[in-house]
């Protein structure tokens, strides 16, 4: 988490993207000057299904407020079926997460294609939004990373 | 570590003055005592005091009183390194006076065995300090378990020394200053507490005539040191049976864990991301990864991990510690080991005969 | 600030790498000082030191100097796992943390006096000899003769070969036999492993041996030498164990009753004898 | 229905070794009380008569030992309850063991007492027990004789038995049961019910007194890892220890999640938690998600079927619409 000047919370936020889609169409909204929060890290994955639950839980445990994964519509996996086993696997973590008492809108998973800058933009957006509403994430931090 | 006192001066409170003496205790200094669990585990452990809290007369709490002199995580030290340069940070601030209460006889005696490794030079002194500050009233076990065997190591569960020591009765707690600390703590608690008479000492004579008596009959009373020792080695290293007791082990680190005597542990670094700090926590001699190193792994097989623990407890231990044997008796492994193997399945197997074709 | 004033021995000291050799293709000698250009601790020949890397890890390192150095501290270190990979990329100038020095040493003072001595080393085991070795070459009216041998997979394997070459062979007194596992050209000197160089050079039992190498040559080794005669009682070697604390509490380098950290690492044969069989 | 007792098993275990189909048993070894039973391996009968007992506190699951069992020369016996059929078949899907070695001999179960859940019963002092049908009869240093009702009175994966159907076996003795699946997910349904903060609030309460002694992995039939990232040093997470607020978490968040759709709810990890820890409802939770989600599964119910995890169908719902019973959320 970081405050800014006007002691306002500015969410961390780690967004995986997949390489052959939602990485590009990152690109394309910096093409088209589509504005995004500044707060969200973009990590490169080479397929949404390379994501395992540890980074997720690391992403959190290291102090992100929210965590997005982004990959290929359903359908379009360059690999072919990638993103179907992330779509299970996310679900069934996110659904634990949330059996844990962790807030649902600090965990999504988005597909943007290479050719949707806008979607990518707007969905950035409106998830750090949701994530702000909720404040801090306390409850997967690791206390010894607290600055 | 303190010298005893030779003189006893015993106090009494009655027991429906028992919540204000703890609270008057936890005034004095940060107490910790054993309560009852509120979650799916309702079994005891030592919690913080607050106003409300009642104390748990469970023979004994999960985990052991070690934790307060040797916690299971522990920052040793904080380093800041900025390109080649590193800044040393001693992360420890002043350790203050807190009470321990209700410690058992056997935990009361395992501190005596931490002593040993961690007094002895070059003193530790993250341990030493916590062990000056901690102030410890025991209490007497009136009931104790089919799993207590801590007479076998010499221990007087009606006996439990520390600072005070504590007897409770259907009416009252008794506590018998041992210390001098002990005694200056029961003096601030004078409002609470009222001198004891000849049928007060009688009463607190029976319970531990009792106790003695109840000691005696326990199952596992007779289980005895005999076949162990320093100067056994020989006799136990290479005993075909390690391979039968060891068979079914998991490698799991439950009894090093709920062990009270149980001081090996590990040093590593973790990265915060402004800083490093270097941690300790207790490691256990069960897990293959114990003695790995770059250049190999001496320890192979689980038996030789599995045999390493209990000759550590019953032979090496002894052997640079007057005979003093490194388990008190407490029953928590036998309690918690998932395969229930455990060192009195160990001490009576190796004190039998050799029997059933050498092996078994 | 530490909550009393007694030293802590977890706590470690900074010390900085001021000269890099490099000996061998896997093998790199330290210097190392304190940030005010002093020697971090004196030490005995065979004691070690926790050298760290924040972050990285801490390990137990022989110190190679000899405490008659009275400016600094040499470690020579193989290159064999995350931290000393780690140190091996370090560059001069680099801040490390050290404490110590740990365990006991050899008996220059006491055992040793008067007597002729035979160093056995194999590869980075001359790491922990070379302290001794210079030492009984600074006070060399204390000790009788003096045999050297040391052997190691090739040439280029042979760690201090200028200090050996230049220094001890050309020292009054000191016999240095140098041999390489494979021959190789460019050496000229003897080929085959330390133990049979031992066997054909046939010392007379009339000295004490120090052996230090891989588990396997210091196992043939010894039993080379009882067949001339040597007793275990007078050979010494020095051990290794994973330590994690570095004095005798943490129980990782536990064997038997002796915690190899305090009460080694340098072991007479009769002593391990009655210690575990354990470990080769 | 024929009760299966010591002697029936003994009988079976001892003309198997005589006849040489089998040169080893594994079974169960009595101890200093009635509920600290050690796996073993008996290889003749002379020893099983000494030392092999058969009786209500049995319970450990032998399904991993056979990993480690089947490397050696011979066919093993193996006694196998329901749940530890699961577990069986389940290993066997992944390849584990050589089934050519084992030699199953199905036993039904009505449930399994375990040493935290009796010793609950009677903490102070347990010296013995005995089962007459229903009751269960405690003998106690210091309140006589307990007798308490045996089914009310079993560990949570016992009293929600997800089946009583020996799935694997050569050799089946007494009657095969029924799958059951008595509630077994009307626990997590509760906590389901509760609010994101109260749910944070339990798992806090439990997991908080995690003391990472792994015995939870190490006794799992689905963690059978050669090495486990929680063991590896160039992991990033191997640390056997506790530290702060969440490490303890992370563990057991991955360790479920690793053993979901291939854990078969035997429970053998709430059994051993030397802490009670319900870790059983972690996989229940995983369970009950992939039923509601991607149709009915039970992992071990049939060997060569694939875990719900390592595959997937087209009309999956997103992960934003999955059904996770999440009721008491804010809305």
């Amino acid at each position: 988490m970081q405050v800014n000047e006007n002691n306002e919370f500015r969410p961390k936020i780690v967004a995986f993207c997949c390489n052959w889609c939602s990485y590009a169409g990152a690109d394309l909204a910096g093409n088209n000057r589509l504005a995004y929060p500044a707060d969200i890290k973009i990590i490169r994955v080479p397929c949404s299904c390379r994501v395992n639950p540890m980074f997720i839980l690391r992403a959190f445990q290291r102090g992100a407020d929210g965590v997005i994964l982004c990959g290929c519509h359903p359908g379009d996996c360059h690999y072919t079926s990638g993103n179907y086993y992330t779509r299970r696997r996310m679900a069934m973590l996110f659904s634990m997460l949330n059996y844990l008492g962790i807030e649902k809108e600090r965990t999504r998973v988005e597909w943007v294609s290479a050719a949707e800058g806008a979607k990518f933009a707007a969905t950035m957006q409106d998830f750090a939004e949701k994530v702000k509403a909720l404040g801090p994430n306390k409850r997967l931090e690791d206390l010894r990373c607290k600055q | 570590m303190r010298e005893v006192m030779v003189i006893s001066m015993m106090k009494k409170c009655a027991k429906s003055n028992l919540t204000a003496l703890l609270h008057a205790l936890s005034v004095y200094a940060p107490l910790y005592l054993p309560v009852n669990g509120n979650g799916k585990d309702t079994r005891a452990k030592y919690t913080r005091y607050e106003d409300g809290m009642v104390y748990s007369t469970d023979l004994n709490t999960v985990r052991s009183a070690k934790d307060f002199f040797f916690p299971q995580t522990e920052n040793l030290v904080n380093f800041k390194v900025e390109g080649k340069n590193i800044e040393i940070i001693d992360p420890r601030t002043e350790e203050e006076d807190f009470i321990l209460f209700g410690v058992r006889a056997c935990d009361f005696k395992s501190f005596d065995v931490l002593d040993r490794v961690f007094l002895s030079e070059p003193v530790d002194s993250y341990y030493a300090s916590r062990r000056a500050h901690g102030i410890i009233f025991t209490m007497a076990c009136t009931r104790p378990a089919e799993t207590c065997f801590c007479t076998t190591f010499g221990i007087n569960p009606a006996e439990p020394a520390g600072d005070v020591s504590c007897y409770m009765t259907e009416a009252d707690l008794y506590l018998d200053a041992k210390t001098e600390r002990g005694e200056a703590i029961l003096a601030k608690l004078e409002d609470l507490l009222t001198d004891t008479d000849s049928t007060d000492i009688k009463t607190v004579e029976d319970q531990k005539t009792c106790i003695a008596s109840r000691m005696e009959k326990l199952p596992l009373a007779a289980l005895s040191t005999e076949k162990f020792g320093g100067d056994k080695l020989d006799t136990l290293f290479d005993d075909p049976r390690w391979e039968s007791l060891s068979e079914a082990c998991l490698a799991c680190g439950t009894c090093t864990y709920v062990c009270p005597t149980c001081q090996c542990y590990d040093i590593k670094d973790f990265n915060t991301g402004h800083g490093v700090c270097r941690f300790r926590y207790w490691d256990s001699c069960m897990y293959s990864e114990f003695t790995k190193m770059s250049a190999g792994q001496p320890r192979l097989t689980q038996m030789q991990r599995f045999r390493q623990r209990f000759m550590h407890k019953l032979v090496y231990y002894p052997a640079n510690n007057d005979g003093l044997f490194s388990c008190v008796g407490c029953g928590r492994c036998l309690a918690s080991c998932p395969i229930s193997m455990n060192i009195v399945k160990v001490m009576k197997t190796f004190s039998e005969e050799v029997s059933d074709n050498g092996s078994k | 600030m530490a909550a009393n004033n007694r030293p802590e021995t977890l706590i470690p000291k900074l010390g900085v790498v001021t000269d890099i050799r490099i000996d061998t293709p896997d093998v790199k000698t330290f210097r190392v000082v304190t940030p005010d250009g002093k020697k971090a601790f004196d030490h005995k020949p065979g004691q070690c030191a926790m050298l760290s890397i924040p972050g990285v890890g801490e390990a137990m390192f022989s110190i190679t100097s000899s405490p008659t150095n009275e400016e600094y501290m040499e470690f020579s270190i193989k290159k064999c796992g995350c931290l000393t990979d780690w140190l091996h990329a370090m560059e001069v100038g680099q801040q490390i943390t050290i404490r110590g020095p740990y365990g006991n040493a050899f008996p220059v003072d006491t055992a040793f006096v008067g007597q002729n001595l035979l160093f056995i080393a194999g590869g980075i085991g001359l790491a922990p000899l070379r302290s001794v070795i210079n030492y009984v070459r600074h006070y060399r009216d204390r000790y009788g003769r003096v045999d050297i041998v040391y052997g190691s997979r090739s040439m280029h394997d042979l760690v201090d070969y200028e200090e050996i070459i230049h220094e001890w062979c050309a020292e009054e007194g000191i016999q240095v036999h140098l041999t390489i596992d494979r021959a190789q050209d460019g050496w000229d000197g003897h080929v085959g492993f330390v133990p049979n160089y031992v066997t054909e050079l046939d010392f007379h039992p009339d000295c004490i041996g120090v052996i230090c190498g891989p588990p396997i040559m210091i196992k043939f080794t010894l039993s080379a030498l009882e067949k001339m005669g040597f007793s275990k009682d007078q050979v010494y070697t020095t051990m290794e164990m994973r330590m994690k604390c570095g004095i005798g509490k943490c129980g990782r380098c536990n064997i038997g009753n002796k915690y190899v950290c305090k009460d080694g690492p340098v072991f007479r044969f009769d002593q391990l004898d009655e210690l575990p069989e354990e470990y080769d | 229905m024929q009760t299966i007792t010591r002697d029936i098993l003994l009988e079976k275990a001892a003309s198997l070794l005589a006849s040489g189909t089998v040169n080893r048993v594994l079974g169960w070894k009595k101890g200093e009380f009635i509920y600290d039973v050690t796996p073993a391996v008996f290889t003749n009968a002379e020893d099983m008569y000494r030392h092999f007992t058969f009786d209500c506190f049995c319970g450990a699951n032998f399904s991993k030992y056979l990993i480690k069992e089947t490397q050696k020369e011979g066919k093993v016996l193996v006694f196998l309850k329901p749940c530890d059929s699961y577990s069986f078949n389940q290993l066997l899907t992944e390849h584990r063991f050589d089934r050519e070695k084992v030699y199953a001999v199905g036993i039904p179960c009505d449930g399994m007492m375990d040493a935290s859940t009796v010793k609950a019963l009677a903490p102070e002092g347990l010296t013995g027990a005995e089962r007459n049908g229903d009751a269960l009869i405690l003998h106690t240093l210091y309140d006589g004789d307990v007798t308490v009702s045996y089914a009310d009175h079993l560990p949570d994966r016992c009293k929600h038995c997800k089946s009583k159907k020996v799935v694997a076996y050569d050799e089946m003795l007494g009657e095969n049961g029924e799958v059951t699946d008595a509630g077994r997910f009307d626990e997590v349904a509760a906590l389901e019910a509760m609010t994101e903060d109260e749910r944070f609030a339990f798992w806090q309460n439990e997991l908080s007194r995690c003391i990472r002694c792994n015995a939870c992995r190490d006794v799992c039939p689905a963690c059978t890892c050669e090495k486990c990232v929680f063991d590896n040093p160039g992991s990033g997470v191997e640390n056997k220890a506790i530290s702060d607020r969440f490490e303890e978490k992370l563990f057991h968040v991955i360790r479920a999640f690793h053993v979901a759709g291939r854990c078969t709810d035997c429970g053998e990890c709430s059994r051993v938690c030397p802490q009670n820890i319900p870790l059983h409802l972690l996989n229940r939770k995983f369970i009950y998600d992939i039923d509601r989600n991607y149709g009915d599964y039970m992992a071990g119910a049939e060997e060569g079927s694939r875990a719900p995890l390592v595959n997937y169908q087209i009309a999956d719902p997103e992960a934003g619409e999955v059904v996770s019973g999440a009721g008491g959320d804010k809305v």
